[in-house]
């Protein structure tokens, strides 16, 4: 098979996505029969989802990374830079972007105070002169290498075209490994944790029937049916080639969600949860709609990508110009220099609103655009703020816990969260700076909340899942600042560690039976594998490593670059922007403190509860061999030998690295991403990030290790706020009014309505027809057509008694007829002849 | 004497006759006709008759030689040969009874139609080959109207079995109705099988086909016609009912069957029946697989004695034929006699089990032996060792084959046909020639 | 004008006319059976005799020794009496049974007995 | 003045006997005298079949009718052997509508016969010498599919003129199938309570 990347990657990832796909199917169909109680269905859905994982590793390190030289990477060492920018790519296009940039980039427009930009490059000295073009140039970012198609198309109404397609760039590849190692490990992982599942009937604690516990035939199979389906599903948002298809993926994901989350459905609780998911995620889906209605209606496609020939090259028109744009290469065209300029479509309506200004382009105000641009951006992120548990919708993904751990694992890091995030990404381009800093708003209202949540929680995996909220707040933080390397890079880092999180939660839970912390402790010595895992995710998770030298865990690197993004959007913008640095350093601390706090309460100290502690053990290989895998992963995936960063760098979609200025609100800057590794910057960010999260561990180990302070007491002192934390800031409540109970209000008076108008409408109109009916019953039916159709069966009636004389049932008779009617037939057939001749 | 005969009919039929409808009539045909019909006729009656005659006797010798007996010794000097003829004036003379509640009509009836059954059957049987066979009426489906006829047999003996309102008079006939019934079944399959080997349902063209040596006779032509054979003659003796299979006039249960009833002359026309069907398919064997009138060694074609050289020649070629013919149909019957005196009779479903479960089963696959056979080893006689005389493929029909149909799957006896046209007047004036 | 006509009988040879007539008359006596004969197999022997009318004039047409140039059938004639013959023996056969399966039910072979099937 | 056609006097002779035995069977009261003048009625039949040139025919006629016939002779002894049956009266009634009608189609049925002039008989000389030809081969390949007796005819006149090979296969599959049925229906069986007659 040749492996040139246009014709192999399509096949190698198709493949990838739809082994699960047919994973799904067969334990769907076979699945109760596959071994007893269906055991070897688990078998089947790790077969393909370990395969799908091989598959993606050859695409990756087979055909990726071979045909495409990876970028010198920034997040090393700040003073490399100088030397590197000869051996950026030297095409025309992208030295005229380069120039475009050079003569509109914000930057350059408000050259001459505090862009930081000049003011790297003075710190660098005059002998650094140069380095403007250098740092313009890579700081405009060459369009990233992607192979855009279709396998199927659904159908074409109009110019709407939907369409099964692929799209992929470094940033898929990545994804696709991604995601797929940690199904793998999940599934594996699970295939010991839901062993209970076997047996039949099982027997379900949490649920009482007539006051016995319910027991039910186990669902082994179908646990696994749906994992497979949320891996294909989750792969096809990856791999999806237009809007279109990620929405329809999207869904997936969410049913799936739905399906795993509502597993144990008998009880109330995971049955509520799983609606609690559903519904709030169509709520986000909603905003997602208007998002591509907008986009649609503007730019008349839903591609990411153009059109390209087997070959992976863009086809162009005679004229040159792009055949089929996508949304992307309309929204950001080389003519405007990769800048997000809105385009001629959707200022259509301002154009017509504004005859005068027809003659002349530049005149335009272009804020119609913008303002569509925005509604877009917000749109889409909308859903992202939905899967990905965003500051209104967030409530959710706590109340997932009641799903069965290794869902929970997979949820929280590779698939459904991460979709969101994923999504921000992919529409990077699409967002306006307005847009960013909206979604970096949401995000830092997130992770703080999320943060403050976490550190009450005793539960273990709630703890898990706020931190997961707070962390994907930072992700969407680093998007909406315009750190896309970082946000996306924290994305994949998180994964890792906070599924190996998860897995040992859980593998703590199928120990001692308990979700709560404060029957815990002190299991340090029973599970060590386990304990010392976790250790490793919590230390990644709060991202540990020696300050100013690239050692450390994966958290360490992703984080920082976090950081430093919101320091050089602080610095840029300054005033009120400092606060999302605040926030983001004040959150890496609770983040220390809350998981270190977890930590501590399971494993360290003295067993709070005996009987559990007894019964506790260390789980099987099956589990516990995952959890070394991910353990390493956790460590090492984010080392910059690895080069995880320039893999990203290669997918960065083209323009957005430079930043770019706001367009409605004048004086918003998003910087350049490339900036965020000015030195200094990274000085004070990584010892701000260390010593917060040194503060976070060492209050943990203050409270709960040592026990100088007494929690309790804490509690006491802080009473309001702990009441305001431990109840989730009364979200919950507060939908409850806001929401639920106007919902349901509303409801009750429109059924009252229904009731009392239409019903009333609609009963007086069936009255009236009932009376009309029954008058033409009597009227019309009874006499006319009765009447007709009496007379006709009369007249059957009689011929019929008339012909029953005849049928005498004498056989003698019967000849007799027959030999008379053949006479005078015969008879009557020669009296016509006869007549016939004369 | 024919003159004078036409000259007495002319006067006869013109002048009282016909000429009171107005229409005068030449004769000539007419006394043919009338002269021929009764010397047919008459040599019929007279064969069958005297050949009851004769059978009887020599039942009643052969039976008392196998019973360690004598047999009848006086009547008539030696071996009492006049035995039958003084028991037939003793039954002409015995008084003709009928039981109340019988039948009349039927009663009555029934031996003639017996009678006048059998005989008809002698109508389509020829006595001598040749270009001018000895044969009453020259039928180019002879075997067919044989057998058809034989099975007519049967009808008076039910009559007079209903008729007789008599319990034993009436399973009699029931019995053989269905005895006879079920075994044309299997004989008429029997017959069949020479008949597909000559082409022809023509008795004398059958037996013009098995000229020369006896290696040329059907019954050697190959192991399926060998076994039909046997086959045929246990059929032919289940369809006269002789015993075994006389369970018609079972004795020892039904008093006397069918005819216990009748007396005298009536009963004697029963016997006279039953003997000559006895005659008819002895001579229906011996001309359909024993080569007819040629005897084991062609000695009248070797002395010359054929209608080649000469009305006197082929008349007395014939003479030999006729002699060839009897003498293999008086030892059919005589070795029917035989089997009589020698196995007891079958139970009613022995019977038919006979019929059903052997006979025709084994007659179907010799008829499908005997098609294969003659599929494969065309013009092939006495068990395919020798190669067939010219005759055997020569086929008397009056339908010309024309080179179109040779292209279906011609049978070997249609490769050469020869045109015969005669009218039945040529025909009935050749035997007004030949006598 | 009798006499003209039994002198043409007796010298004139036979027409298809005079079989047909000849098959009327035996058609008629068996439609008449059919329809007076109370005793099931004295229908069946009507049936018979209707049966061997409508043969003869299938065998008068298929003749050439009684065709003047008209409508003939050639072989197709005495092909189809052969039909009818073999199928009227089969018809006779199920017949037979049925009138037997009809004495067993109703111990007799009155056909007006059987008029179950009377409106 | 011309000479007797004697083929014609047999005609006479047998068609005769074929309507005589025919009034018989149906004047006749006496179910085996019935049967017994079909028989005799069948076997003129039979005669009639042989002087139009049809030997073949004529001796299936009397082969399978005959047979057949005998059977029904069987049938209706065993089935009549009680007296009731022998003698079953026709009503006066029947007599006359059955009169009146069988009339009515004999009459029918004569004029047709006696309406197309040319089936009023060939010209003696035209028949007197026709060669007898035997019509039993003609019938057995044409039972195989080949018509003989249309060989010489133009292709037009030919098509559709196909042989009665599928004819007789279906006519020894109906055969089977009817013994095999006749047999069913005719088996003994042991019926408890008969069905409610009349």
């Amino acid at each position: 098979m040749d492996l040139t990347p246009a014709t192999a990657l399509p096949k190698l990832l198709a493949a990838a996505w739809l082994l699960p796909l047919a994973s799904f199917v067969v334990i769907l169909f076979v699945g109760k029969r596959l071994g007893p109680h269906g055991k070897w269905a688990g078998y089947v859905a790790v077969g393909a989802i370990v395969s799908a994982f091989l598959l993606s590793c050859v695409a990756m390190f087979v055909v990726w990374l071979p045909n495409h030289e990876l970028p010198v990477t920034h997040h090393g060492e700040h003073h490399e830079e100088g030397d590197e920018h000869d051996d950026a790519p030297a095409d025309d296009d992208h030295q005229h972007g380069t120039a475009a940039i050079l003569q509109d980039s914000p930057l350059t427009a408000r050259a001459g105070h505090d862009s930081p930009f000049q003011l790297a490059a003075f710190q660098e000295g005059e002998a650094h002169a140069d380095e403007h073009a250098a740092e313009a140039g890579h700081a405009a970012n060459p369009p990233p290498t992607y192979y855009f198609g279709d396998w199927y198309s659904l159908g074409q109404f109009g110019n709407l075209k939907l369409t099964i397609g692929y799209y992929i760039d470094a940033l898929t590849v990545t994804m696709f490994c991604m995601v797929t190692l940690i199904a793998s490990c999940v599934h594996i992982y699970a295939l010991g944790y839901m062993h209970d599942e076997l047996h039949d009937p099982y027997h379900d604690h949490e649920v009482i029937v007539h006051g016995h516990h319910l027991s039910r035939p186990g669902r082994f199979h179908r646990f696994f049916q749906y994992l497979s389906l949320f891996c294909f599903s989750m792969l096809g948002i990856v791999i999806a080639g237009n809007v279109a298809m990620v929405f329809v993926f999207w869904e997936l994901v969410g049913i799936c969600s739905y399906f795993l989350i509502g597993f144990y459905f008998e009880r109330h609780s995971a049955s509520t949860a799983a609606n609690k998911a559903f519904i709030v995620n169509r709520v986000g889906d909603f905003g997602m709609l208007i998002g591509m209605m907008a986009l649609w209606a503007s730019l008349g496609t839903f591609a990411f990508g153009d059109k390209q020939d087997a070959k992976g090259q863009t086809v162009l028109t005679e004229s040159g110009a792009i055949a089929e744009p996508g949304i992307f290469s309309q929204l950001r065209t080389a003519e405007n220099g990769y800048r997000l300029v809105p385009p001629a479509s959707m200022i259509a309506e301002e154009r017509r609103h504004q005859p005068a200004l027809e003659a002349n382009e530049e005149t335009l105000s272009h804020t119609h655009g913008h303002w569509l641009l925005l509604v877009a951006g917000v749109g889409i992120f909308c859903g992202c703020v939905g899967k990905s548990a965003q500051f209104p919708l967030h409530v959710w993904l706590p109340d997932a816990m009641e799903g069965p751990t290794p869902v929970s694992a997979l949820v929280h890091s590779a698939t459904m969260v991460a979709a969101g995030v994923y999504l921000v990404g992919r529409f990077y381009p699409a967002f306006c700076p307005e847009a960013l800093l909206v979604i970096a708003i949401i995000g830092c209202i997130t992770l703080s909340l999320a943060a403050t949540i976490a550190i009450t929680a005793t539960d273990i995996k709630r703890v898990l899942a706020y931190s997961t909220v707070s962390q994907l707040g930072y992700m969407m933080l680093a998007l909406g600042l315009g750190g896309w390397i970082a946000g996306l890079f924290h994305l994949i880092t998180h994964a890792f560690f906070k599924s190996l999180l998860f897995m040992c939660s859980g593998s703590v839970i199928h120990a001692v039976h308990t979700n709560d912390m404060t029957e815990m402790g002190g299991l340090r010595k029973k599970m060590p594998i386990t304990a010392y895992t976790m250790l490793i995710g919590c230390l990644a998770i709060i991202g540990a490593g020696v300050p100013l030298t690239p050692i450390g865990f994966s958290g360490y690197f992703s984080k920082d670059s976090i950081i430093e993004q919101a320091w050089s959007h602080a610095q840029t913008n300054g005033g009120v922007y400092w606060v999302f640095l605040a926030m983001a350093v004040i959150g890496a601390s609770m983040t220390a403190f809350y998981m270190f706090r977890l930590w501590f309460m399971t494993f360290t100290g003295a067993p709070r509860d005996h009987h559990k502690y007894d019964h506790a053990h260390e789980s099987p290989r099956v589990m516990t061999g995952p959890l070394v895998l991910l353990a390493i992963f956790a460590i090492a995936v984010a080392w910059p030998a690895f080069r995880l960063t320039g893999l990203l760098e290669q997918a960065q979609p083209v323009g957005t690295a430079a930043g770019g200025s706001g367009m409605l609100i004048e004086d918003l800057v998003v910087p350049a991403e490339h900036l965020s590794h000015a030195p200094d910057i990274k000085l004070r960010a990584g010892l701000a990030a260390f010593s917060s999260a040194f503060i976070g561990v060492f209050g943990a180990a203050v409270v709960y290790l040592w026990g100088y302070l007494n929690p309790k007491e804490i509690k006491q002192t802080f009473k309001p706020i702990y009441t305001l934390l431990w109840n989730k800031w009364y979200f919950d409540q507060l939908y409850n009014v806001l929401f639920i109970r106007p919902a349901l209000f509303i409801g009750r008076q429109i059924a009252a309505f229904d009731r009392g108008v239409i019903d009333w409408f609609l009963h007086s109109c069936a009255w009236t027809v009932r009376l009309f009916s029954m008058v033409f019953d009597v009227v019309f039916d009874r006499t006319l057509v009765d009447g007709t159709v009496n007379t006709a069966a009369n007249w059957t009636w009689d011929f019929g008694l008339l012909l029953r004389r005849f049928q005498t049932g004498s056989l003698r008779q019967y000849v007799l007829f027959i030999v008379m009617g053949t006479w005078f037939m015969c008879l009557a057939y020669f009296a016509a002849a006869f007549v016939l001749m004369s | 004497m024919a003159s004078a005969i036409n000259n007495l009919l002319d006067w006869l039929l013109t002048s009282w006759l016909l000429s009171g409808l107005g229409l005068s009539v030449s004769t000539d045909s007419a006394i043919g006709y009338v002269v021929a019909a009764f010397i047919h006729i008459a040599l019929i009656i007279n064969l069958v008759a005297v050949g009851a005659l004769v059978f009887i006797w020599l039942e009643r010798k052969i039976s008392g030689r196998i019973q360690d007996r004598l047999g009848p010794t006086r009547v008539g000097g030696k071996f009492g040969w006049l035995q039958t003829l003084a028991d037939g004036l003793k039954l002409i003379t015995k008084e003709d009874l009928m039981p109340d509640g019988a039948d009349g009509f039927l009663f009555k009836i029934a031996p003639y139609i017996s009678f006048a059954a059998s005989i008809a059957a002698f109508i389509a049987i020829p006595f001598a080959g040749g270009p001018y066979p000895w044969i009453a009426q020259h039928l180019n489906t002879g075997v067919f109207f044989v057998i058809a006829v034989l099975g007519l047999e049967v009808f008076g003996v039910i009559l007079a079995g209903y008729s007789s309102a008599s319990k034993w008079s009436l399973f009699g006939a029931m019995r053989e109705a269905a005895q006879v019934v079920s075994y044309e079944v299997p004989l008429g399959m029997c017959a069949v099988v020479p008949v597909l080997i000559a082409g022809s349902m023509d008795m004398v063209v059958i037996g013009n086909q098995q000229a020369g040596f006896f290696t040329n006779w059907f019954i050697f032509h190959d192991p399926a016609t060998f076994i039909t054979f046997w086959v045929y003659f246990t059929c032919a003796l289940a369809s006269v009912n002789r015993a075994p299979f006389d369970l018609a006039e079972a004795e020892s249960e039904l008093v006397a069957g069918f005819h216990t009833e009748y007396s005298g002359l009536r009963w004697s026309f029963f016997f006279m029946a039953e003997y000559g069907s006895m005659l008819s398919v002895s001579l229906l064997a011996s001309i359909l697989f024993l080569g007819g009138w040629h005897g084991p060694i062609p000695i009248a074609s070797l002395l010359g004695l054929t209608a080649e050289n000469g009305d006197v020649a082929g008349y007395v070629g014939n003479l030999l034929g006729l002699t060839n013919v009897l003498f293999k149909g008086v030892v059919g019957v005589s070795v029917m006699i035989w089997i009589r005196w020698t196995l007891p009779r079958l139970r009613i479903d022995q019977v038919m089990a006979t019929c059903l479960k052997y006979c025709t089963p084994i007659a179907a696959v010799m008829f499908l032996g005997a098609v294969l056979w003659q599929y494969n080893l065309p013009g092939r006689t006495f068990f395919g060792l020798l190669a067939a005389p010219p005759a055997m493929f020569s086929v008397d029909e009056g339908w010309e084959a024309p080179p179109a149909v040779t292209t279906e799957p011609a049978k070997p006896a249609m490769v050469e046909v020869r045109v015969e046209g005669l009218t039945p007047q040529q025909v009935a004036a050749n035997q007004e020639r030949g006598n | 004008m009798t006499t003209s006509l039994l002198a043409n009988l007796l010298t004139e040879p036979p027409g298809v006319a005079h079989y047909m007539t000849v098959g009327a008359v035996m058609f008629v006596c068996g439609a008449m059976c059919m329809a007076t004969k109370r005793n099931a197999l004295g229908v069946l022997m009507g049936i018979e005799l209707v049966l061997n009318g409508a043969n003869l004039n299938f065998i008068a047409f298929g003749s050439k020794y009684l065709d003047n140039g008209g409508p003939q059938l050639g072989l197709d004639g005495s092909l189809i009496a052969l039909f009818v013959i073999v199928l009227a023996a089969a018809e006779a056969a199920v017949a037979l049974a049925i009138a037997l399966n009809f004495y067993n039910n109703h111990d007799s072979i009155d056909v007006d007995r059987a008029d179950q099937l009377q409106g | 003045m011309n000479a007797i056609y004697w083929p014609s006097v047999f005609f006479l002779l047998f068609g005769a006997m074929a309507c005589g035995f025919a009034l018989a069977v149906l004047l006749s009261a006496n179910i085996v005298r019935m049967a017994f003048y079909l028989v005799m009625s069948l076997a003129a039949t039979a005669g009639l079949f042989f002087l139009a040139g049809q030997e073949f025919v004529g001796a299936m006629q009397l082969l399978i009718y005959v047979g057949g016939t005998l059977v029904l002779l069987i049938f209706g002894v065993m089935l009549t052997s009680q007296e009731r049956f022998v003698n079953m009266k026709t009503l006066a009634g029947d007599w006359v509508i059955g009169m009146i009608a069988g009339g009515a189609l004999l009459s029918l049925l004569t004029a047709a016969a006696f309406s197309v002039p040319e089936w009023r008989g060939p010209e003696r000389a035209a028949v007197e010498n026709l060669p007898i030809e035997p019509n039993a081969t003609p019938i057995g390949m044409g039972l195989l599919g080949a018509r003989v007796d249309q060989i010489g005819a133009p292709a037009d006149e030919r098509a559709g003129m196909a042989g009665y090979l599928f004819p007789f296969e279906i006519v020894s599959v109906h055969l089977l199938v009817v013994l095999i049925g006749a047999a069913y229906l005719a088996r003994a069986k042991r019926r408890s309570n008969p069905l409610p007659t009349g």
